[in-house]
């Protein structure tokens, strides 16, 4: 089977579903969602047996990359869409509330159809390997963000939210095209294969200009300094699902099409300054995100914060570009890691989040006080999951962040590395609050904390994988071709 | 022979092990296997020193490790030196187990009492038997420790207390130097043990004789803390709080001897001519000691004190014996010291025992007539502390004196006024307490003591007057020389001290009910001990506490507080302001977007 | 005919107006129509190079104009949604002033 | 004349957009939006690409402002208060423009000498030329005069050959973009179910409220 | 086979947190650990026992287990017996069993799996197994100023593995070795500008872990307001970590370390006087104990200052076995201290010194136990530590040839004063709560003497005290022929 039908599975997933909404409502719009989880699931197991079809469609070919990196990035926006999906099953309450009809859930069936639509761009983003396909695709994944976003629009926080995605989303298209217009003006193509022979000859000023215009609008999509002023407020008012959605998989695209633009720089003779300034760019984001996360009391803002900490981290193994081979992983391995470790770990907290935001009514770390004995089992999941946040070894935390700083000592990128030495410490001040209060903490309210029985098993399981991959990588490694 | 010797080493261990694991409930069986493995150490003893022959065994304690460090052992080496001692040490050590059967027979831990006496019989066999250095400091502090244990029996006495405090911690700071000294010293010659020593001494090859001094000083310091020289000497008197028997022991004839001792071990192993500046510090170390203490002993009321004040004063004469490089008659007068004091002490237990523990002289008076055989037995002890001719303490005084004035003649007129001033204070002790009339209530209603404990006065007074004479301290005396007695100036000027002395003592306090020279304001100086306690406290007070205190201060200002506590609130102050940029306000948003705009363009197009 | 340099000059400063507009303005709708006037310099500028990065057969370069075709169509379905954002948070908040939208913040 | 309307669109294109920026009433800023894009327009025409000036206008003037006035209107917006005197924002609103515009410059001053020369011209000759590449096959050939496309006869056309700019975008676009666009198409299908998902109103609740 | 000592507190832990009696089956996986340590003492090999799973091809990561050399073993016993005592020590408040037993039995695990890891990356990763245990004992279960010690010693700990793990890192990347695997690092060479600035690195980030001078503030509010069973753990397994550590890696950075010689010296008498000060002002004995220990990290340095002056191990090989005696020996003792004071708080209900006094005649046993732990703690000989301390002070003048005496020797000197502060700080702190009068928390109403329970532990260690005090060989014999290959009770001759 040829690879492009990947996306084309999730597509037809995703109209099926919204005839299905639009003409033969089902009564409990769960259906909906869990009728989407298929499609998803259908064509994550496909990603491991497509083949590649460059030989079949030449015009294909220039806009669809079919390569490990690919392969993984589509996987992991699938596991993403299904978890999110899970998420926004156990979510549907609050995004009821909020939408066309308090009393039913009425209002949405087109949330997890939406969901759909941006895997399948983002399917795309993982594959585009020209500037036109990326940008469609990008934009694809964005506006349908946009709507996720701002989807509880009965919701003042979720408007808001959206508006400000919106307007700084649109900002960083703005600076995209206007990239990608000096690139192409540069190198008269838009195709980064045909770039990367191109760049000898075109005028560094000109390639530079556009790239860094480019690299303002991939900063804000992975949420790095200084790019990154969205992502607190956008998190916290997003709902949750949404928040988990964008923090994983739309991050994790953003690194995709990153590691696509930046690969003919990086190899070129401009290196040097693009290595600079990802540097500083993942020096920046590691202060900034771990610092500002140290006062915050909102949980979902500060995961809001630690996701931008990690995507300094992710810069830190990008800015140390490295080929890898030789019994290395290359950077964008070291990237892929680390992904596909913060998608289990982001993935668990928002689980987390959510029950407690069910039981408590709010996203504030004060609704942990006293989980531990509220419901140990929660916390015990808790802590680990905290753990591999934290970056505590015997993680698969550890893991990411140890070869992320792996790399970039052996590459002697020392100022970001003792930044990100900071940061971790930092980064350990704050998750451990959420520790501090679930055990040291006594709950006013002593009821126990119920959990959904989705929830807990998938929860268990993302846990149970963080301790397993700590351990047993290979799997990972196996998928991004390590 | 040399099961023998592990076994005299050994017992008293066995003895406070089963004492403290097994029959601390039982204290009159636990009382009996301590006094009896005394007995049996001291026959062992005995039998050793019949036997006579110079003999060493050794186990490796820690192994060798390269080429330069040979290893630890444990060793035990018998030659005279150490022969004579382990007498001395059995054998006050068993009279004073047999005194401490009756003086603590009311004491309620006497258990403890005795598992303490055991074990410092270990420590203390252990420093006379070591074959190297690093043992004799391994006992020297299991000594330490033994003494601190007994001082502080009565641990609930606050002053008792903080006396064992005391001298574990002034024996720490000599143990101090001792141990730079031994470092040292195996740094120059690349051995600890004494034959080793020997034979490096016989054969030295270059080295720089200013270290080689300097390591002997360090480790006088060691004997300076343990034979409470000034000044270290600060612990000695307070250390009288222990039981009586205690100080007897330790406190007069074993342990602060040990300092004397050691000296000799070193001084016989190694050549110290050309590094006569150290053993001339040692000398006069020795020498000003024993004039402060005696001049000390002349105004204390306690009867423990001025023993106590007297044994300072006869371990400076030792150790300045020693530093005149006349070992054999430093360890002489040790030798007979150790009988006559030990008298003294037990004699002034078996007062304070029937005293009621009152331990003021001015309290005590007409004891004469009360307990006639103690008066006997301490009156001996008092002429051979003295020096009277025929006494023991005579001719190991005299030998010192010889050696001092052949050496130096300050030391030796210093010597003499010390002489004199211990007659001096040791007659009016003997006036005060023993003569006169009863001055309260406890000494009126004293009465001879039991049997048990007049045994052991009798033995040693016995002791104190024959251990001086040739036959017996050729045999006994852990180094003796036999010197030809003539009339010298030596005996002249000791015969004087002691006429002197005498007619002073009996002119003040003949029938004295009160000092009639303590408002003298010299004899306030005296009395206050030269202040020198006020002074160690203002010291510690201002070198220890208050730098303690400053240096805590500063941890926590500086290091706690504003490097560590700086960093934090940096960390926060950082997060804080990264919090005011997020403020939730789209132009604000954009402005910063716009300025990250910039500076990402201008760092990539234009820094490079 | 003018040079390169001065097409991209003005859809330069074109771009920086509309940045300028999206910093200063409070409207939200006017701050978009901004996002849009950036959008269209970007456009300017590709097909400024289109025009200049003549292709092969000495025609423009027509990958450039395609390009400005998916923009504009990009742009009004941001448009679209954008509006749509915009009209319910009007409809919730009565409001549609930036300096209002701070409820979330630090 | 080419120069002068150069001038005169860039001017119409710069002064609607600084119009748009300075005017508090929005309908104002809308229309000299609408000013600024036939400005724009006018210098896509300028620069022979035809379809985009045309679909420009088309769209933008046409359509999105449309929408942008009709919820203007919709949501009958007053006047933008006053500026108040924010001088962060006022500054940064005038600053980093400005900047912005000092590094476009920056960078255009160090592009290659040819491109502050003026276009060559697009002349008929050119266009003849390029006429070749599209009347050859694969092979090398010339192609039947029945499979002459409307390319090549546009190009080769006798008397005035034109730019046939529609024709070639919509071949590239169709023959080589053809996966971004069906892109675009989910991207169009997906804002609107987006639009309607933001703006319907639950049948359910209106029915409760009659 | 050495993978055991790590798995079944692992284990015991797991199955504490799954619902099991969470004290019987602490007591039961830590005294079966025990046996089985003290018996690998009789029986080990360094090359049978070791186990290699390789769980990451690149960079290759391996999780191995084994037994280096004697070191090992040594560490091994120490951990085993503290945490065997850990488990009966300190009185876990009612409904936190399976909180206490579980952490105890994972900082056990994270101790021993460090000192057994023969792969530098699970040898850093065990480590930090303690932090969230520590974390949440401390804050949740200790007494006086707890929150504050609990975030001071995640925050600090947390840097300083950090600092660690950038020099294992790039110490690994600079030797070109294709593994973590200690062997074949030890097999390769690093370049001498490379290995200055990882030793820097090593040196600090340890020296976080083991509280070196000025890093050390974190570890005495910590020990002091923990629950019993963690500071011990903490004061006498992980802190040795950071030492272990340090001499094991030694050899690959040797030239490197002898740039930082100076510095060294420097800060570990500051750890041994300054903070020898810092213990004398102490008004607490928690606080004094937590001081002590820092204080007593120091000698453990400068056995290591000395390796650094001589250059190799075999330059000076008194250095290793006197820093592996020491750190053996202190990690009994201040368990032991730990142990009792908190048996002390528990039947007095204070540890305030001026609030104290007289315990001796009230809890003999207590005192005794006390006065034992305390007399080893300051070096008193017959107990383990002096075998240690006096190892050190001669490998400080293993140089010295009776010429005039080098910085280490004076360093040494200096140090060496610290045994008269120890003593100063230990006595005053018996002096104030044994002897004198008793007062109204120690008096005959209040305070019970140790129940045979409570006198487990503390004999346990005692033992322990004793035995390699009174006969060192004992331990250093397994040290004799570093990286032997031969079953070390023969070796011992």
């Amino acid at each position: 089977m040829s690879a492009y039908w990947l996306e084309i599975i999730v597509l037809i997933g995703a109209l099926a579903l919204l005839c299905i909404e639009a003409f033969a409502a089902p009564k409990r719009k769960t259906t909906i969602a869990v009728g989407a989880i298929f499609p998803l699931v259908f064509a994550l197991i496909l990603t491991f047996i497509a083949q590649d079809f460059s030989h079949l469609n030449q015009e294909l070919d220039r806009f669809y990359a079919w390569d490990a990196q690919a392969k993984f990035f589509k996987s992991l926006t699938l596991m993403s869409g299904i978890l999110t999906l899970l998420l926004a099953i156990d979510y549907r309450k609050i995004l009821s509330r909020f939408t066309a009809n308090p009393d039913s859930d009425d209002g949405t069936g087109e949330y997890y159809c939406l969901i759909l639509f941006a895997c399948a761009g983002m399917m795309w983003m993982a594959s585009a390997k020209d500037l036109v396909s990326l940008f469609v695709s990008l934009e694809l994944t964005t506006i349908t963000s946009y709507i996720l976003v701002g989807y509880m629009r009965r919701n003042v926080g979720s408007l808001e939210a959206g508006v400000k995605f919106l307007i700084l989303g649109a900002l960083s298209t703005g600076f995209l095209v206007y990239g990608i217009a000096w690139l192409y003006g540069a190198t008269s193509t838009t195709d980064l294969e045909v770039m990367s022979h191109a760049l000898e000859k075109a005028n560094p000023t000109y390639v530079l200009f556009g790239l860094s215009l480019i690299l303002i609008s991939l900063a804000f999509k992975i949420g790095a300094v200084p790019m990154h002023l969205w992502i607190p407020d956008v998190y916290q008012g997003a709902p949750t699902p949404t928040t988990a959605f964008l923090s994983v998989a739309s991050k994790a695209a953003g690194f995709c099409v990153a590691i696509r633009v930046l690969e003919p720089f990086l190899e070129s003779h401009l290196s040097d300054s693009v290595i600079l300034i990802l540097s500083i760019l993942a020096g920046a984001t590691i202060l900034f995100g771990n610092l500002a996360a140290i006062n915050q009391r909102n949980f979902k803002r500060l995961l809001g914060y630690s996701s931008i900490a990690n995507a300094g981290f992710i810069l830190l193994a990008l800015c140390s570009w490295n080929q890898g081979g030789d019994g290395e992983l290359s950077s964008p391995q070291v990237v892929m890691f680390y992904l596909a470790v913060y998608l289990v770990m982001t993935f668990a907290g928002f689980f987390v989040l959510v029950t407690i935001a069910k039981n408590t009514g709010s996203d504030d770390i004060s609704g942990f006080d006293g989980l531990a004995s509220r419901n140990p089992l929660l916390a015990f999941l808790t802590t680990v999951i905290i753990g591999a946040l934290a970056g505590i070894p015997l993680t698969a935390g550890f893991l990411g962040k140890f070869l992320a700083f792996n790399i970039a000592i052996t590459s002697s990128h020392w100022v970001p590395v003792s930044l990100g030495f900071i940061g971790v410490a930092a980064g350990f001040y704050y998750y451990f609050k959420i520790i501090r209060a679930m055990y040291w903490r006594e709950a006013l309210d002593q009821t126990p904390v119920k959990i959904s029985v989705s929830s807990l098993y998938t929860l268990s399981v993302l846990t149970a994988l963080l301790i397993v991959l700590a351990f047993s990588a290979e799997p990972i490694l196996w998928i991004i071709g390590g | 022979m040399h099961t023998i010797a592990w076994l005299i080493l050994g017992l008293p261990l066995l003895s406070a092990t089963c004492i403290h694991l097994g029959f601390k409930r039982n204290q009159g069986l636990s009382t009996l296997i301590a006094t009896s493995s005394a007995l049996i150490t001291l026959i062992l003893s005995l039998v050793i020193l019949g036997n006579g022959k110079d003999t060493s065994t050794a186990f490796s304690w820690v192994g060798a490790m390269g080429e330069h460090f040979k290893g630890i052992e444990i060793g035990l080496r018998i030659d005279q030196l150490s022969r004579g001692m382990l007498i001395v040490v059995t054998g006050v050590g068993f009279l004073v187990h047999l005194f401490s059967l009756t003086y603590m027979k009311d004491d309620r831990a006497k258990a403890r009492y005795f598992c303490g006496l055991s074990l410092f019989m270990f420590s203390m066999t252990g420093i006379v038997l070591a074959s190297n250095f690093i043992m004799m400091f391994i006992f020297w502090e299991l000594v330490g420790l033994s003494s601190y244990l007994l001082i502080g029996h009565w641990y609930q006495k606050p002053s008792a207390a903080d006396a064992s405090k005391k001298a574990f911690l002034t024996n720490r700071i000599g143990d101090f130097g001792f141990m730079i000294g031994i470092l040292m010293l195996w740094g120059i010659t690349g051995t600890v043990t004494f034959s080793e020593l020997e034979l490096w001494s016989a054969t030295p090859a270059p080295f720089n004789s200013t270290y080689l001094g300097i390591a002997l000083l360090c480790i006088f310091a060691g004997a300076v803390g343990k034979s409470a020289q000034a000044p270290l000497h600060v612990w000695l008197p307070d250390a009288m709080e222990g039981p009586t028997p205690v100080s007897a022991l330790i406190h007069a004839a074993t342990m602060v001897a040990a300092g004397v001792y050691m000296l000799a071990r070193f001084f016989t192993s190694v050549d110290l001519e050309i590094i006569a500046f150290a053993p001339q510090t040692i000398a006069w170390i020795g020498g000003i000691t024993s004039l402060l203490a005696a001049l000390m002993a002349t105004q204390q009321d306690d009867i423990k004190k001025i023993l106590a004040y007297s044994t300072l004063s006869q371990l400076g004469y030792m150790v300045m014996a020693v530093g005149l490089l006349n070992a054999q008659a430093g360890v002489f007068h040790l030798f007979t010291h150790a009988w006559f004091k030990a008298l003294l002490f037990l004699g002034s237990g078996a007062v304070i025992y029937a005293c009621h523990h009152e331990q003021n002289i001015w309290k005590m008076g007409g004891l004469r007539k009360k307990m006639p055989l103690t008066f006997l037995t301490f009156t001996i002890g008092t002429l051979a502390l003295m020096g009277f001719p025929l006494t023991a303490g005579f001719f190991s005084k005299e030998q010192i004196l010889e050696a001092a004035l052949h050496q130096s003649t300050p030391l030796f007129v210093m010597a003499a006024i010390v002489a004199t001033l211990t007659t001096f204070y040791m007659g009016r002790l003997l006036l005060v307490a023993f003569l006169g009339e009863n001055r309260s209530k406890n000494s009126h209603h004293a009465k001879e003591v039991g049997a048990l404990m007049l045994i052991p006065l009798v033995t040693l007074s016995v002791l104190a007057v024959i251990s001086g004479y040739p036959f017996v301290a050729s045999a006994l005396s852990p180094l003796y020389d036999h010197v030809d007695f003539h009339f010298g100036p030596a005996f002249w000027a000791s015969l004087t001290a002691l006429v002197v002395g005498g007619g002073f003592a009996f002119t003040f306090y003949r029938n004295a009910e009160t000092d009639p020279l303590s408002d003298k304001k010299i004899a306030l100086v005296f009395r206050n001990k030269f202040y020198v306690d006020e002074l160690y406290a203002q010291i510690v007070r201002f070198g220890q506490d208050c730098v303690a205190a400053i240096v805590h201060f500063i941890d926590e200002l500086i290091i706690g507080g504003l490097i560590v506590g700086g960093c934090s609130r940096a960390a926060e102050g950082f997060g804080k302001l990264f919090g005011r940029l997020q403020s939730g306000n789209l132009h604000g948003y954009a402005t910063l977007f716009g300025l990250g705009v910039i500076l990402l363009i201008y760092i990539t197009v234009f820094v490079p | 005919m003018a040079s390169l340099n001065d097409y991209l000059l003005v859809s330069g400063l074109l771009f920086a107006i509309g940045l300028a507009g999206v910093i200063i303005r409070s409207n939200i709708i006017v701050i978009f129509m901004c996002l849009e006037l950036m959008l269209a310099a970007a456009s300017l500028t590709l097909v400024a190079f289109s025009r200049f990065n003549v292709s092969s057969n000495g025609l423009p370069d027509y990958d450039g104009q395609v390009f400005v075709f998916f923009i504009i169509t990009v742009a009004a379905a941001e448009v679209a949604v954008g509006l749509a954002i915009i009209v319910a948070l009007y409809r919730a908040r009565q409001t549609i002033n930036v300096e209002d939208l701070t409820s979330m913040r630090g | 004349m080419d120069q002068f309307l150069f001038y005169l669109f860039g001017f119409l294109a710069l002064g609607g957009g600084l119009l748009l920026v300075g005017f508090r009433n929005p309908v104002s800023s809308a229309l000299s939006m609408v000013v600024s894009f036939i400005g724009l327009a006018g210098l896509f025409i300028g620069l022979n690409a035809y379809f985009v000036g045309i679909v420009q206008i088309l769209v933008y003037a046409g359509a999105i402002m449309v929408l942008f006035i009709f919820i203007i209107m919709l949501l009958d917006l007053n006047n933008e208060k006053p500026f108040q005197f924010r001088s962060a924002t006022i500054l940064g609103g005038l600053a980093i423009p400005l900047l912005f515009a000092i590094q476009v410059l920056g960078v255009i001053q160090k592009g290659p000498a040819e491109h502050s020369e003026k276009f060559p011209l697009i002349t008929e000759e050119t266009l003849q030329q390029a006429a070749d590449g599209f009347a050859l096959k694969s092979d090398g050939e010339l192609l039947p005069a029945s499979e002459q496309t409307a390319i090549y006869r546009s190009l080769a056309h006798q008397d005035s050959p034109k730019l046939p700019d529609t024709n070639l975008i919509g071949e590239t676009i169709f023959k080589h973009y053809n996966m971004p666009l069906q892109i675009m198409g989910v991207l169009l299908l997906v804002a609107t179910v987006g639009v309607v998902v933001l703006s319907k109103r639950s049948s359910k609740n209106a029915n409760k409220q009659n | 086979m050495s993978l055991l000592f790590v798995l079944i507190p692992l284990l015991g832990a797991l199955a504490i947190f799954l619902g099991s009696k969470a004290k019987s089956t602490a007591i039961a996986t830590s005294t079966i650990n025990c046996i089985l340590g003290l018996g690998s003492v009789f029986c080990w090999r360094a090359d049978v026992w070791s186990m290699k799973v390789e769980i990451l091809s690149s960079p290759s990561l391996h999780l191995a287990f084994g037994f280096h050399d004697g070191m090992s073993v040594i560490m091994l016993v120490m951990s085993v017996l503290v945490l065997v005592s850990a488990t009966f020590s300190g009185k876990c408040p009612e409904g936190r069993e399976m909180l206490w037993y579980g952490s105890i039995l994972l900082m056990g695990a994270g101790g021993i799996g460090a000192f057994l890891s023969t792969d530098l990356f699970f040898f850093y990763a065990f480590h930090e197994l303690a932090l969230i245990p520590t974390f949440i004992m401390i804050g949740v279960l200790g007494t006086g100023d707890r929150k504050e010690a609990a975030w001071k010693i995640t925050i600090y700990l947390a840097l300083g593995s950090i600092i660690l793990l950038a020099g294992l890192i790039w110490l690994v990347s600079a030797s070109g070795s294709e593994n973590w695997l200690y062997s074949s690092l030890l097999a390769s060479s690093i370049d001498e500008d490379s290995q200055k600035g990882i030793a820097a690195l090593l040196l600090i980030g340890f020296g976080v872990l083991v509280s070196l001078f000025p890093f050390h503030s974190w570890a005495a509010p910590a020990y002091a307001s923990a629950p019993a069973p963690i500071s011990m753990l903490h004061a006498g397994i992980l802190k040795k970590f950071g030492l272990y550590g340090l001499i094991r890696l030694y050899p690959m950075v040797s030239s490197g370390m002898q740039c930082w010689l100076h510095w060294l010296i420097v800060l570990l008498l500051f750890n041994i006087i300054w903070v020898g000060f810092v213990t004398i002002n102490q008004k607490r004995l928690d606080h004094m104990l937590g001081n002590s220990s820092v204080m007593h990290m120091g000698y453990i340095f400068l056995a290591f200052a000395a390796l650094i002056e001589a250059g190799s191990l075999e330059g000076n090989p008194l250095a290793k076995p006197a820093a592996v005696t020491l750190m053996f020996a202190h990690g009994i003792s201040i368990a032991l201290l730990f142990s009792l004071t908190d048996v002390i708080r528990r039947k007095t209900g204070t540890v305030e010194f001026v609030e104290l006094g007289g315990l001796a005649k009230t809890a003999p046993r207590l005192a005794f136990l006390f006065g034992l732990a305390g007399m080893a703690s300051i070096g008193l000989p017959g107990l383990a530590n002096f075998s240690g301390e006096v190892l050190v002070f001669l490998s400080g003048f293993h140089s010295y040839q009776g010429q005039e005496l080098g910085t280490l020797q004076i360093a040494t000197i200096i140090a060496l004063w610290g045994v008269v502060i120890s003593a100063v700080y230990m006595l005053r702190a018996y002096r104030s709560t044994f002897h004198g009068e008793t007062v109204k928390a120690t008096s005959e109403q209040t305070v019970h003497d140790l129940g045979p329970f409570c006198q487990i532990p503390a004999a346990i260690l005692c033992l322990a005290l004793l035995v390699v005090g009174l006969y060192p060989k004992s331990l250093l014999g397994h040290l004799a022929e570093p990286e032997s290959k031969t079953p070390l009770g023969q070796t011992a001759k």
